[in-house]
């Protein structure tokens, strides 16, 4: 889809878009969204970088291979229940933390860090296929 | 005195042990390695014969050990007069044609397999007769078949070697097969499993409604492995294995393993009008056929094959009289007949080995070459032809002593005897005499007499007959007597001696004689008499080939109903499953809702909504081209999503939306080369038969659902949920934290589905299979160029 | 709705886990683990392979130290997150599952060591060793879990890796097997879903403990048997009973061999597996009254399954109904219902689970040998190799159920249970149908080994990756058969936890259920 | 108070403007000829009715960050629906769906 | 005495009721076509409609957390409405129903 | 380069979407937003930020174009709404004067949302924008129209 | 209200059913998507139905405010929808690569894995 206008905007949306799907990711706990949508956006975001400037440049974008990427989401997400391990306490347990930052308490949890891993394990996927089928299209 | 119990396990393990390095001496020793070989079953039988003294005293040997206390199972044996005799005859007969078959084989490329194999077999055939518990019994019985399979098809190459062998397997393995249901049975009427405890349930047995069923299987168990009639077709042809198989197996010991268990359940099922019925009628049959077929033979195996059939009829035919004359008369028939017969077929594989041929009408005049040979023949052939002084002849004056008293159908069965055993007579002849006498013929091989190893074996044989019919007084104490008392399940003394006894058995026996004089003479003629009248009949050894073919036939016919070979006929049957799963329990289980209540509060909005998703529906079922049907698609996903948006439930709206949206993209960049169309091409009966099976899968999951939900529902969970998702799990979004918090191992999974997804659409994006290369050689090399 | 707790036991674990209690959860996160590690691997497909191998011999490990540990001490309940069962996800393992999960792990690694030599470089490339460990996470997954609903995430992991192994080659043959098991599969899955949500409708809960005990106190009432029904045609169809077996002959033989091995060894023993645990744990009463169906569907199973055995020509497809016959002994069984018909169920299954991994690999051998996989065509495998035919003979042998080979024994007990429950014509068709495949068996000895091929064969080296599988199987095979009891007391003591899942509860749930 | 029922207000007429348009939107694509006719009402009066209907949400939720979402939100449709439309349109035209025949020119099919 | 809250409440009612007849309106282009593009164009209003719906929802329910799925849902139109181009571009100047060049094979 | 400039607005857009205008919530908004531009740091890779930035004419370009667009709207409704559509429609070469790429696209885009016009296409040699027009009965007119009206106030803006 | 969702989701049923007993691949996906959807409403049914309040904790409170949907199902549709997408997607590239090399998407002419042509296996030995 090689137009002007669509290589012109496309990087912008993406971007947003990225962005978007890190908000809707982070704030999944307390309001809908999560890891899985998150994942979406952010595939949807490299799907229509894809569809202007072409499967290389995704990958490039990228630098992982999407597959990759989901692999490591998925380990990120085992190892988000596996930290539990440590403290005596079963399989996939909510771990909070909060250190204080600069003066400002920041909660972190190993669940956020499973969602974490759901999110790069739904982006890698789906961005993986979206890629593969542009491909073949584009031969 | 070393322990008696592991003595005879290592006794019964020792064929074993010789299986497994018979291939290894018979590698660094040849031939030769048979002698060494040799040992093992020699070992065995002088364990055995050294506890002859005790049994012959009337005791009972067992012992054993613990195997699969789970099922009851003891690996435990059981020795008396009838087993010992058997273990006797396995091992001593074993030893001997070890050392035949060390001869016979010689310098052939699979020798020490051989020697596996016959082994194999001697210790499942030792097993079969010392075995005490049924199961122990049914693994060896079954161990018999499959070692015969592999000794039989042992010359493989020959097509006639494989069909036989797989006809001794699908014969005498079914008829196991049938026999392990009817040890079942017994064991579920007496609740015992040992053969050894049986004995007293003897009445409780023939009292059990299932008596009869239990008969048929253990006859037809008996039957197939005995070769009675109608299955004695098997045995003949299992004579493609080489001779020293047929003198062991089909002659002295495996086939007669039916007839050990006849013997052995006499005392318990026997006595009964069935069981006297039964046996008789179908050894009778037996008996004739055999001997009938057997004048037919020109081979000398297949004659000796055939009145093997016939010895085995007249054994069952004894066994089922049940009187005290005819079970004596079974015991001596039966190891004469394996002295005999075993010394016969080993003869005739000498004159095949060293002539090239084993066509009796080919040969003739072979004393003077084999004289050796000869002598030890006659002494064979007398034995079979119950001529005194040979154990045959007790045997037979026994047997007619037993038909003559008995009551039963005196003048039938007397006279079925005299003509069977007139041709057997015949036949010991034609075996024994013929390739002897007269004209030197012109053979394949310049005939000359056979080495030490060959004749070894017959001989001890053919001089253990008339040893034993002269020393008839220690035979029967020591063999008979204990042997007829097991099989009767009392004592029993034998005291029949060569001393001539007047009176009509051995009246009976004359004329058995002239009678198979007669026969004798006119050998030639009768044969093509025979095989006149038999012409045209066709005998179940066709009828198996078209059971076999007959039968891949049906299976190829029935799999090609059930297995039809195209999707929408597998998923129509599916979903028919389906509607009747759904249905029926709901009719036979008062599964109907209770009733149908309208809601009454329903908003416009919401009745839009479902309107949409039915028109999306409709639109999707009525598209006449893809794009139609994918936007349709989406419409009635959007609906849905709205549908969870209106009733709470954002995050499934949020979800639904994207991954509708993405699915419709999919769809689209997917059939974006494809010439697609999804016009539905039903017409006629098949569309009405569609759309009747998919409103009654709609209406059972309507109906499902309404009665599911008509129930009060147990909240406790979600109770939970609610109350702690903030407290202790820290979300606010108590779906969320369901999700990744209270069940998030489902999310793990989930995942696991969405990275697999994305592996496996790679994969089948990417590989691009060489459609003309072919799995067929399974080569991985083969596939990338 | 619940008040504000203060007090936490009520709601989490609040004392530590005992480390035993992890191998509960460890065989499936390591094999996730690996998976994803695998995934991230792609660019070291020889690395992949060894890292895999590793992995499934840590998996045996486990399941065994596992297996152990469940019979020295009972069922064991590992809970998710702390929240304790029924509102966390609990994995409970009793001697079923553990068995199952160890038979599992025994197959994979077999399958796998043949994979080294199997796998095309394309095939390892597109992951085919991230596939195995996931589809393992699938497996041992859904013979772990103790609720229904994860139950049935796991059967999806388990489904999506298997059409991933499916299709790794892009034979026109496979697409066209995977369209078929796909669309099959499919709907078997969603019957199952189906079925899970009209459980939790009816029972408010997904825990398989707390459900157990709910529906025992309920006779076989609506909507439960509609429910049972749903369950037993979606498990049917997985486990490929007659008459939903059709994705079966369908599709196994169109993957590469190692991936045969690994489906007719793990796939169709997980719907046996949800089958018993679901209807003889969850639901008895509606079983018994079903009883007469599922021995109908068991006995035509089993005799569908050997009539294809003899009427296939394609030695992968014939194992294929060898498959589904060995399926139908496994569901007379369960339609017995006794201890001896489940016991045999039990062995039969992990019986199943060695055997037919080791047929598929044995074909694989057999083609790789003979050049073919019609029994029109090969020939001459006796003359080749000794040993190989010995292998065989002795797999076959097994195949057709007779001694001494680890499918008798489970055969004896079905064809006792029956004849003792007086139904004589299940036992009838439990030895019908291994009468056929004795013919069947047998006729592949022949024609593929014993008849002579045109030209002799030129010798074949079996490398160790095909040797040792084979080997390590067949002596399973051998051992089970030979001495049998204490295999034969695992699987009845499995077979009592199905119909007596008191020490299952009571492992979930030690001090009672919260209502 | 009065604050509350300017606010109420608003948001009303908010929604009531941007649900007429996007009825106007719907009427047209079904009412106008061809296609890129029905594009002018897509694009303009479907993103017009949308974007109003999403800054009535943001408004009347009373909270900054929400109105920021529904603006940046609103932003974004109109960033992308004209991209969108030319997309939709230059496809359409070069694949051979031309305008109606009421029309008047097609500069581009003469290049 | 109208509160606040009625006037809102209001209008969102007639908003929805509005929202639904042009959902249903734009439903019915969307069955109809008759041109690929229309269709494709008819879904992409559809899903405008759908965030104008979610977002009187939002309105109605007072959840404003609706916006967000609102915003990702033109987010994902978006995406939608571009690969349905590629699709009209890549299917070339083939026409719509392709009834008569279906299915090669045999 | 312009990665950063872009990042600081996607910041700020950030703290505001999020409601919480911390000193932590921006430099994380910024980290997130930098990130995000990363990813697609190529497509700007040729870029450089626009020369001069007037951001009064950027408001009244904004201003004109809310008005456009609420008049185009309006116009549509009355339109579409009319018993009688009498439409004179047609696809017009515009010859472009902007040659900057983000300049022709915001033009394009401009007139896409404006009453009666429709941008289809850039010619490939960046010349000629085709605009489908609802009244294509006076060309000249309309060509005027655009020249006078956005495409000079993008120039201004942007110059 | 549940029985009319019951009516409605057995309508969906009916519909992909229908379409899964097709001949044609393309129909069979469409039939499976819509599948998914009816179960998702199934399982959403099953768990009792709530207008509007979604399982969100207000800010300010500690439990849901009652009548607010029941989140259970939800989760677990959100588990199911994200399987069935999955599973949509691969058997949507797998439709389209079996018509690639098959050449046909009707599955009555796919025989390349059960070929039409069934050889009788030998009879002989
Ligand atoms: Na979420
Ligand atoms: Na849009």
């Amino acid at each position: 889809m090689n137009t002007l206008i669509f290589r012109t905007v496309a990087p912008f949306i993406t971007a947003l878009m990225l962005l978007f799907s890190l908000f809707i990711l982070l704030r999944g706990h307390n309001e809908p969204g999560g890891g899985f949508i998150g994942g979406l956006i952010a595939a949807s975001a490299l799907a229509i970088y894809g569809i202007a400037f072409g499967v290389e440049a995704v990958r490039r974008a990228i630098r992982f291979h999407p597959l990759a990427i989901a692999g490591f989401g998925l380990l990120l997400s085992c190892l988000a229940g596996l930290i539990s391990i440590v403290f005596a306490v079963p399989f996939m347990t909510g771990l909070w933390v909060y250190p204080v930052l600069a003066g400002v308490e920041v909660p972190l949890s190993s669940v956020m860090l499973f969602d974490l891993g759901v999110y790069f394990v739904v982006l890698g996927a789906v961005a993986s296929i979206a890629l593969a089928l542009e491909e073949r299209e584009a031969d | 005195m070393a322990d008696v119990t592991a003595l005879t396990f290592l006794a019964l393990c020792l064929p074993l042990i010789g299986a497994l390095v018979a291939p290894f001496i018979i590698r660094a020793f040849g031939a030769g390695g048979a002698w060494l070989l040799a040992v093992a079953p020699l070992l065995a039988f002088l364990h055995f014969l050294h506890l002859v003294p005790q049994i012959a005293q009337g005791e009972i040997i067992t012992g054993g050990y613990d195997w699969v206390p789970g099922l009851g199972l003891r690996f435990s044996w059981f020795l008396d007069g009838l087993s010992l005799t058997f273990a006797l005859l396995i091992t001593g007969i074993g030893t001997l044609i070890v050392l035949y078959a060390g001869g016979y084989l010689k310098g052939h490329p699979d020798h020490g397999r051989f020697f596996s194999f016959i082994f194999l077999f001697m210790g499942a055939m030792l097993g079969v007769v010392v075995s005490d518990s049924f199961l122990m019994f049914f693994i060896f019985w079954e161990l018999t078949s499959i070692t015969s399979f592999l000794l039989i098809g042992f010359d493989h190459e020959r097509e006639a070697a494989r069909r036989a062998a797989l006809q001794a397997l699908v014969v005498t393995g079914g008829g196991g097969l049938l026999l392990l249901a009817g040890l079942l049975l017994l064991w579920g009427q007496t609740g015992v499993a040992q053969l050894s405890e049986l004995m007293p349930f003897g009445d409780v047995v023939r009292g059990s409604p299932l008596y009869f069923a239990t008969l048929l299987l253990v006859l037809a168990g008996a039957f197939t492995k005995s070769a009675q009639f109608p299955f004695h077709f098997w045995l003949p042809n299992a004579m493609e294995a080489p001779t020293p198989v047929s003198a062991y197996l089909h002659s002295a010991t495996m086939v007669k393993a039916g007839v050990y268990l006849l013997m052995r359940l006499n005392p318990v099922m026997g006595a009964t009008p069935a069981w006297e019925t039964l046996l008789p009628v179908f050894g009778g049959l037996t008996l004739v056929t055999g001997s009938v077929l057997a004048i037919r033979q020109t081979d000398l195996k297949l004659k000796l094959a055939y009145t093997t059939v016939s010895s085995l009829g007249l054994l069952v035919l004894l066994t089922g009289f049940g009187s005290d004359y005819a079970i004596e008369a079974a015991a001596l028939y039966l190891v004469a007949h394996s002295l005999f017969k075993g010394a016969l077929f080993m003869i005739a594989g000498i004159i095949d080995h060293e002539t090239g041929t084993r066509n009796i009408t080919r040969l003739r005049g072979l004393r003077k070459a084999m004289p050796l040979t000869f002598t030890i023949a006659m002494a064979a052939a007398l034995s079979m032809a119950g001529l005194p002084p040979f154990f045959g002849f007790l045997a037979k004056e026994e047997i007619y002593t037993a038909i003559a008293g008995s009551d039963l159908y005196p003048i039938l069965v007397t006279a079925i005897a005299v003509f069977a055993n007139a041709l057997m007579f015949a036949i010991a002849f034609a075996v024994g005499l013929r390739p002897f006498v007269g004209r030197l013929v012109e053979t394949p091989k310049h005939p000359h007499e056979a080495p030490v190893l060959l004749w070894l074996g017959p001989a001890v044989l053919a001089l253990a007959g008339p040893l034993a019919a002269l020393f008839s007084g220690v035979t029967h104490s020591a063999i008979s007597s204990p042997m007829a008392s097991a099989i009767a399940g009392a004592p029993k003394e034998l005291s029949i001696s060569l001393t001539p006894h007047i009176g009509l058995p051995l009246a009976l026996s004359l004329l058995t004689i002239l009678l198979g004089i007669a026969v004798y003479w006119q050998l030639d003629r009768s044969r093509t008499f025979v095989a006149y009248v038999l012409h045209s009949a066709r005998g179940p050894d066709r009828g198996f080939d078209h059971f076999i073919a007959g039968l891949v036939r049906f299976a190829h016919g029935v799999i090609g109903v059930v297995q039809p070979r195209r999707l929408d006929l597998y998923v129509a049957c599916t979903f028919v499953c389906v509607a009747a799963i759904l249905l029926v329990p709901l009719v036979t289980h008062d599964g109907l809702p209770l009733g149908l209540v309208w809601p009454t509060d329903l908003r416009l909005r919401e009745a839009g909504i479902m309107l949409i998703a039915m028109l999306g529906l409709i639109a999707v079922l009525i598209a006449r081209d893809r794009l139609t049907a994918i936007v349709s698609l989406g419409i009635q996903g959007f609906a849905v999503a709205l549908i969870f948006l209106l009733f709470g439930a954002p995050d499934l709206a949020f979800t639904q939306f994207m991954v509708e949206t993405l699915a419709v993209v999919i769809l689209a960049l997917v059939m974006t080369r494809l010439r697609l169309s999804p016009t539905d091409s039903r017409h006629g009966a098949r569309r009405l038969f569609d759309i009747a099976l998919s409103l009654a899968c709609g209406l059972g999951f309507a109906l499902l659902l309404m009665r599911a939900t008509e129930a009060p529902f147990n909240s406790a969970l979600s109770d939970f949920f609610n109350a702690h998702s903030k407290l202790i799990a820290h979300g606010a979004n108590v779906v969320n934290v369901i999700i990744v918090d209270f069940r998030g191992t489902d999310t793990l999974g989930e995942i696991a589905v969405v990275a697999v997804t994305g592996l496996a659409i790679l994969a089948l994006i990417r590989i691009r299979g060489n459609t003309e290369r072919r799995l067929a050689t399974n080569d991985p090399d083969a596939e990338e160029a | 709705m619940a008040a504000p707790v203060t007090d936490l036991s009520t709601a989490m674990v609040t004392t530590p886990v005992p480390p035993a209690h992890w191998l509960a959860i460890l065989p499936v996160v390591l094999c996730i683990s690996l998976g994803a590690l695998l995934l991230m691997l792609r660019g070291l497909p020889r690395l992949q392979a060894w890292i895999a191998i590793a992995g499934l011999a840590g998996l045996l490990l486990l399941d065994t130290a596992l297996l152990r540990q469940v019979v020295e001490h009972g069922p064991l309940t590992m809970v998710m997150g702390r929240w304790l069962p029924p509102f966390g996800i609990a994995f409970t393992v009793d001697v079923f599952s553990a068995l199952m999960a160890l038979a599992a792990a025994v197959a994979a690694l077999a399958a796998g060591i043949y994979a080294l030599s199997d796998t095309t470089e394309s095939g390892r490339r597109y992951g085919f060793f991230p596939l195995l460990m996931l589809l393992m996470a699938g497996v041992t997954g859904a013979f772990l879990t103790g609720d229904i609903f994860n139950l049935y995430v796991w059967f999806e992991v388990l489904l999506i890796s298997s059409f991933g192994l499916l299709i790794l080659g892009s034979e026109r043959a496979q697409i066209d097997g995977a369209l078929k098991y796909a669309v099959l599969n499919l709907i078997a899955t969603t019957l199952f879903l189906i079925a899970v949500g009209i459980l939790y409708a009816s029972f408010g809960t997904l825990n398989m403990a707390d459900i157990a005990e709910r529906a025992a106190g309920l006779s076989a009432t609506a909507p439960l048997m509609t429910l049972a029904c749903l369950f037993l045609l979606a498990f049917a169809m997985k486990a490929a009973a007659f008459p939903v077996n059709f994705w079966l002959p369908a599709s196994y033989h169109t993957p590469r061999i190692a991936v045969s091995a690994l489906f007719a060894g793990l796939l169709t023993k997980v719907g046996i597996y949800a089958l018993l645990r679901v209807l003889i744990m969850l639901l008895p009463a509606e079983r018994d009254e079903l009883s007469l169906l599922i021995a109908v569907v068991g006995a035509l199973t089993v005799l569908v399954g050997a009539l294809g055995a003899l009427a296939e020509t394609d030695l992968r497809r014939l194992l294929g109904y060898v498959v589904i016959s060995g399926i139908g002994n496994m569901l007379v069984g369960a339609a017995l219902g006794t201890a001896d018909g489940l016991g045999g169920a039990v062995f039969y299954a992990l019986h199943s689970v060695v055997l037919m991994t080791a047929l598929y690999l044995l074909a694989g051998e057999a083609g790789r040998r003979g050049g073919s996989f019609s029994l029109a065509a090969l020939a001459g495998l006796y003359r080749q190799s000794g040993w190989f035919a010995a292998i065989s003979l002795m797999l076959l042998l097994a195949a057709s159920g007779l001694p001494p080979f680890s499918g008798f024994w489970p055969k004896v007990l079905l064809v006792k249970a029956s004849l003792d429950v007086g139904a004589g014509w299940l036992a009838g068709a439990i030895l019908l149908g291994g009468f056929l495949l004795t013919i069947a068996c047998g006729r592949v000895f022949l024609f593929a080994y014993w008849r002579p091929a045109p030209q002799m064969l030129p010798p074949v080296r079996t490398g160790w990756t095909a040797g040792l599988p084979l080997a390590g199987l067949t002596i399973l095979v051998i051992g089970f058969g030979v001495l049998p009891e204490q295999l034969l007391q695992l699987a009845r003591s499995a077979a009592d936890g199905l119909a007596d899942p008191s020490a299952y509860i009571f492992s979930v749930f030690p001090e009672g259920t919260i209502r | 108070m009065m604050l509350d029922y300017a606010l109420a207000v608003v948001t009303a007429v908010l929604l009531l403007a941007g649900a007429f348009f996007a009825l106007v939107a719907a009427i047209g694509i079904v009412r106008l000829p061809d296609l890129y006719t029905r594009m002018h009402a897509a694009s303009k009066a479907g993103t017009v009715g949308s974007g109003l209907l999403l800054l009535a949400a943001g408004l009347y939720s009373g909270e900054l960050a929400v109105l920021a979402r529904a603006l940046a939100g609103f932003l974004f449709f109109i960033l992308t629906a004209p991209v969108s439309a030319h997309l939709l349109a230059r496809a359409s035209h070069i694949s051979g769906h031309f305008p109606a025949d009421i029309s008047v020119r097609d500069d581009m099919r003469m290049r | 005495m109208i509160t606040p809250a009625a006037i809102v409440s209001t209008a969102a009612i007639a908003a929805l009721g509005i929202l639904c007849v042009a959902l249903l309106i734009t439903v019915w282009r969307v069955v109809v076509g008759p041109s690929l593009p229309d269709r494709i164009l008819a879904l992409d209003m559809l899903t405008g409609i759908a965030i104008g719906f979610i977002a009187v929802v939002a309105v109605r329910t007072g959840f404003s957390l609706y916006i967000d799925i609102a915003i990702a849902l033109g987010l994902v139109g978006f995406l939608a409405t571009v690969a349905f181009a590629r699709f009209v571009l890549s299917r070339g100047t083939v026409g719509d129903a392709g009834s008569g060049t279906r299915r090669r094979g045999k | 380069m312009i990665v950063l400039f872009l990042s600081l607005p996607l910041a700020i857009a950030w703290v505001a979407v999020t409601g919480s205008a911390s000193p932590h919530n921006f430099v994380f908004g910024l980290a997130l937003s930098l990130l995000s531009l990363a990813v697609v740091r190529e497509a700007f890779a040729d870029r450089s930020p626009p020369r001069r930035i007037r951001p009064l004419h950027i408001l009244l370009l904004a201003g004109l174009f809310l008005k456009e667009l609420a008049l185009s709207a309006w116009r549509v409704a009355l339109t579409v709404l009319s018993p009688r559509m009498q439409l004179t429609p047609g696809i017009l070469a515009f010859p472009l004067t902007v040659t900057d790429d983000f300049q022709i696209t915001l033009l394009a885009n401009l007139i896409t949302l404006t009453p009666g016009t429709l941008s289809v296409d850039v010619s490939e040699d960046r010349r000629t924008l085709y605009v489908h027009a609802l009244d294509c009965a006076d060309p000249l007119a309309l060509r005027r129209d655009i020249a006078d009206g956005f495409e000079r106030r993008i120039m201004e803006a942007f110059g | 209200m549940e029985a009319l969702f019951a009516i409605l989701v057995g309508l969906f049923f009916s519909a992909a059913i229908y379409l899964i007993l097709s001949r044609f691949s393309i129909r069979i996906m469409l039939g499976i998507a819509i599948l998914g959807n009816a179960v998702n409403l199934l399982i959403f049914t099953a768990g009792r139905l709530t207008r509007v309040v979604p399982p969100i904790i207000p800010a300010g409170a500690d439990m849901l405010p009652s009548g607010a949907a029941n989140p259970l199902p939800q989760a677990l549709i959100l588990t199911a929808i994200v399987i069935s997408f999955s599973f949509l997607a691969f058997l949507l590239v797998l439709t389209y690569r079996a018509y690639q090399e098959l050449g046909t998407d009707d599955t009555t002419r796919m025989h390349d894995a059960e070929p039409e042509e069934r050889p009788l296996p030998p009879v002989g030995y």
